[in-house]
């Protein structure tokens, strides 16, 4: 779990960081209050009955997304779990698209099909929104491997959960990773819990759980994720591993999770103390560091500032609107989208039977 | 006045119950002492019973499920919880290839007193990943059992079967129903002072004359509002046979009805391709040819992947109004 | 006199033209390249195409396979290797949530060219942790295509139809038929210059009057064995249909061929509860009750995990006698 | 894999090993004769076209498994992969059953229905014989977590190699033994290959495999096999941690295999060389370096030794004839050892149909 950190001086110095104009910063600003409001939006929704499912808030880890995601270029792909809107909306999917899916609408990032745990754009370099705990792992690393194979200059970041580490594919991945030497960046994002279990309660480890990477040789790195400039320094050290030398990186940033695992958690209260939760909300919020950083640096004034979190709301709104009005996929979609031969009328998608009621 | 239970309650009734009488019977999985279960199958057990016997784990289910399996080896008998059925996918090699499998390969000389546990079942908006149904891939397996409640007293009765049983059972509930209330009579009020009901009995949930709906699991009250409308409106008087216990399997009770009505359907809430209902189907066909009127219909999920989208997933699962035409068109 | 090759010369032969003929595509799995494949079918091809498409992995199954999906999801076309597909147990979540459900939970979005293949048999003393035959598991999945040729002639052309498609395809083929040989033309005696199998198309592999026996895999030289002595000694003329791809599901062959014969027995390795044979038996009373002369028949492999001692392996398994006792009981 | 090293005085003055009488040393001498001759006879018999399937010889690696077993004690459990007839004998099991079970008859330790990849003898505290690579990996968890949960001091000594350390099975163990303090001891046998793929081809590491047990704050060891001395005195360190202190630890113990992975494996000169090999028979033999010891400490002559190695083959041909001689399994007995329900004839074992031809 985070501890409180001002925002380091050293960071900020950072040459990547050094390179953010005045409205770079503001950017970044905008993006994590755009998640925020999206997310808040998104509660009221669900509970106004809107929605099915799960649904995993994003709230409170703002920065890790924002700051990693950044960073990126033309070959760097994202993929993650299922606390997937973040990610998404810092990759650069539009709130309508996510909206409408959590509505469930046609006009969803996955026509409707998909739902809060699997939005995709790979048009993005955004691969998902993946349900199984760690599931995601193996997949990111074949992203890795594609570009490698591909002559292309990239990297795959693959974020997963505290919880995560301790699923087999992770560290079956982790061997392929060091071994071949792909440029796969395994972000764990630790919010200190896994639902109700503690990291203490559900990992054994030495120092940290990034420290398992040391067994496969990769190199690794825990720190603070409340501060994008210190996300964004560090993150840009395994970037260059990565693009440079194709070798993987584990990243351990700390971060924490307001809301409960999702919105459906009756129990959010009761695994972790409300002064636990506070403190964070109050001390630790990494909107509310940045806001600091901006004023501090004079990037920008309280009152643009203001006016950005209105903008996002408005989005945010226009986005429900939006979704609201969308209609519903149609039965028949239910077959499309099974099979790319069938969809694409393929002479190999018209012969034999793929689909068997009756 | 009958008491009522709701099916999530009523596993735990069972639960309790076998935890007081058997201190080798353990309960673990993912969220299942301290927060009381994801689904609150297991509420208060940790506080009655502590650490030892109800036991949270990391998200390992090979892992777990594996030391489960081993532990019953050695006489533990471990109730294991995947949280949703649908992560048995990374924990397929311990159930199948040590839990279903050590006791041939070693000529008998070793047993697994396992239960392997969750709601398996779509219909909840979770995509489909969290959607599976598997118990037509795990009653495939010689050495498996497989369970299949539909009411809260079945859950009861055939839970306390499955903790006793000396062979691995895959025990599946439904989301849907945990929350639904039955009649569970309480254990004075029963001969024998406890609710205990044997695998391979399927149970008549309603008589009917005309045709033969068979089902296991939540797709048994499907097919009893079905049956309910195709009185009211058709006049047409369904016999609702559910099979609880898909491996070991009650044919007789199947084929004494389809004998006496003539027309079957299988309904599940799983896929047609190689479904539970084609098995079936195949051994209706075979053993009582000359009886059908008309071919075994059966009725599935949709077939594609589970849809995310709410009343899309509504109507990907099959509802009584599927059956009724299903069931009109064959009388 | 027509070129012979063995089932896995065949094989290496698509290998070699796909590779030849698209850079994406790359062989990948424990043991196929340094040291030629546990069973030498991708013999040589490391030599000729070096360690860029010919990859020897780790015991990882999980790790590459999920990594071949997410590889395919970038345009890579890799060719997974399952040493035994036995193995499929410890990348089963890789294989159908990810490569198997990707696609429609991204709406499309997303495909997998993937291709999934190994042997898929028993009959080898390999015990029943090595002997799994999943193709009705793989094939109980909208998503999922499976493919079990037969024959040397049909694994080539399934083969490059396989990794051309654009759907993951989980491709099994059988240890016991490696060796095996037949005629497969070289690509300059066919027309259009290259051997290649469209999916969904049965082959009647042999043709008959009185009886049909379907089948897919090695089952259907069973059959074929089978028919012969139900020729010789019973005047029985069977007809043989071989599926070749259990999904998609060329039925339109299989109704043909029932319509005609009005009898039909499904025969095939793997064990029977919820088997590709209840299926088709399924589907064959639904389709064509009135064309049936008696009820449809399964022959499947013997409903135990699979034994290791291996003369009663030898008959745990299909084998020709069988099927014509089965045969004569509805002929 | 194993360097050459006289066999240390340090180890042979280790309390464990201090406690050894003359003729406990000559026994651990006969137990590795007594595989040897066991894994030699059943080549023959093999080529023989006796047995089905593959036959994974322990040949080389002797000292592991007969330093290990004879440090166990009444609660104290093995399990192992399919490589696994040196543990069997090691543990107790008659070379009878053994022998037997590899010709597919009724009177092998598991009645003909498992082969040579899958012994089993629980009244010897020996579980398997396990085909999948690490699947008996969470088995020996389970035998530990068994232990506790009976209050019973004990361990579980659990095999796997060099290659199964890429299996995430075993990672998810590792995680399980170290977060609840259960007393399983992995034992990696490190012969440098997994088939035909070198440890460095397969697997990423610092120093060595068992280091990865130091993410996860387990203790680990690496060392060399092929002197009982050490085997016994290091894996002695670990026995005492599970005993006392209930904590699993990982143990790397290097060590060779002269044939190849399987009798089947064509290849087992082509990914080694001849000399590598040779080296390793003429250097390293286990046995060799037992008898030197033996012979060096007076424990035994070479006539005495000898005789050993009469009785030892005599005892193997002994088993291949009794093999030969016994029945195989009936036609019926394959539906026998499924259920424990329906073998026992109980009432649950009776309701419903459990088996489906027909
Ligand atoms: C294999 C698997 N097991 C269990 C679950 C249920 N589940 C979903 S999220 C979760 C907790 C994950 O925690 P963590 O990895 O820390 O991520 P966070 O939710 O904190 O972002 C669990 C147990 C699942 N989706 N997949
Ligand atoms: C999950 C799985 N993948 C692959 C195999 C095939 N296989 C059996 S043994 C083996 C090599 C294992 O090597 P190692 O772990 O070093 O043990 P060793 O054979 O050297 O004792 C392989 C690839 C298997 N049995 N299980
Ligand atoms: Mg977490
Ligand atoms: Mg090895």
């Amino acid at each position: 779990m985070a501890t409180l950190t001002a925002p380091s001086a050293k960071h900020a110095d950072a040459p990547i960081n050094q390179k953010l104009t005045p409205s770079d910063k503001v950017a970044l600003h905008r993006q994590m209050v755009r998640i925020r409001a999206f997310e808040q939006l998104s509660i009221q929704h669900y509970q106004g009955g809107k929605m099915g499912g799960f649904l995993h808030l994003y709230i409170g880890q703002e920065s890790v997304a924002v700051g990693t995601i950044s960073l990126l270029g033309e070959n760097d792909h994202v993929i993650t779990a299922y606390r997937d809107h973040g990610h998404a909306l810092a990759s650069g999917m539009n709130m309508n698209e996510c909206m409408a899916e959590l509505f469930g609408k046609a006009t969803g990032c996955s026509k409707g099909k998909g739902g809060s745990m699997h939005y995709f754009a790979p048009d993005k370099n955004y691969w998902g929104g993946h349900g199984i705990v760690a599931g995601q792992t193996p997949l990111g690393l074949g992203l890795a491997y594609g570009l490698k194979y591909q002559d292309k200059k990239g990297c795959a970041l693959c974020y997963l959960g505290d919880g995560a580490v301790n699923q087999g594919a992770f560290h079956e991945s982790l061997n392929l990773a060091s071994l071949w030497n792909l440029p796969v960046i395994y972000i764990i994002e630790n919010n200190g819990y896994s639902m109700g279990t503690s990291q203490r309660r559900s990992s054994a480890y030495k120092s940290c759980l990034a420290e398992r990477a040391e067994g496969y040789n990769i190199d690794w790195e825990q720190f603070n994720g409340e501060d994008i400039y210190e996300v964004r320094a560090r993150t840009q050290v395994a970037i260059e591993r990565a693009h440079n030398e194709s070798r993987p990186s584990v990243l351990e940033i700390a971060t924490y999770r307001w809301e409960g695992h999702s919105v459906a958690d009756a129990n959010k209260m009761k695994y972790r103390t409300k002064e636990e939760v506070e403190r964070y909300q109050a001390e630790h919020d990494p909107i509310q560091v940045w806001k600091r950083n901006l004023l501090q640096e004079g990037a920008a004034t309280e009152a643009e500032l203001k006016a950005i979190d209105k903008e996002a709301w408005k989005e945010a709104e226009d986005s429900a609107e939006f979704a609201k009005n969308s209609p519903y996929p149609t039965p028949e979609s239910i077959f499309e989208d099974v099979y790319w031969e069938v969809d694409n009328k393929t002479e190999s998608g018209s012969s034999g039977r793929h689909f068997f009621n009756d | 006045m009958p008491r009522q239970l709701s099916y999530r309650h009523a596993l735990r009734e069972a639960f309790d119950e076998e935890l007081a009488r058997d201190p080798m019977v353990v309960l673990m999985g993912e969220e299942v002492a301290q927060y009381n279960g994801a689904y609150k199958v297991t509420e208060g057990l940790w506080e009655k019973w502590g650490d030892k016997r109800i036991v949270d784990t990391p998200i390992s289910e090979a892992g777990f499920i594996g030391m489960g399996v081993g532990a019953s080896m050695l006489g533990v008998r471990p109730v294991m919880e995947l949280m949703f059925w649908s992560f048995y996918t990374v924990a397929w090699d311990q159930i199948i290839n040590n839990g279903g499998m050590v006791r041939y390969m070693s000529g008998g000389k070793i047993h697994c007193p396992i239960v392997v546990r969750g709601p398996a079942n779509g219909g909840t908006g979770v995509g489909a990943t969290h959607s599976h149904t598997p118990e037509n891939i795990m009653a495939g397996f010689p050495g498996m059992k497989v369970v299949c409640p539909s009411t809260a007293y079945d859950a009861k009765g055939l839970m306390k079967t499955a903790i006793r049983d000396n062979d691995p059972v895959m025990f599946m509930e439904s989301t849907a129903l945990y929350g639904e209330l039955w009649d569970v009579p309480s254990n004075d009020e029963i001969p024998g002072g406890e609710l205990i009901i044997p695998f391979g009995v399927a149970d008549i949930k309603r008589v009917g004359t005309d045709i033969t709906l068979i089902a296991h699991g939540r797709a048994v009250i499907t097919c009893l509002k079905a049956a309910e409308i195709l009185e009211a409106e058709h006049g047409i008087h369904a016999e609702v046979v559910d099979i609880r216990t898909v491996r070991p399997l009650d044919e007789d009770t199947i084929l004494d009805s389809v004998t006496k009505t003539h027309r079957a359907i299988y309904v599940e809430e799983g896929k047609p391709f190689c479904g539970v209902g084609a098995q079936i189907a195949y051994m209706i066909q075979n053993r009582v040819f000359d009886e059908l009127d008309a071919p075994v219909q059966r009725v599935c999920s949709l077939d594609a992947p589970a849809i995310y989208s709410p009343p899309l997933e509504k109507i990907q699962i099959p509802y009584p109004e599927v059956i009724v035409a299903k069931a009109l068109s064959i009388c």
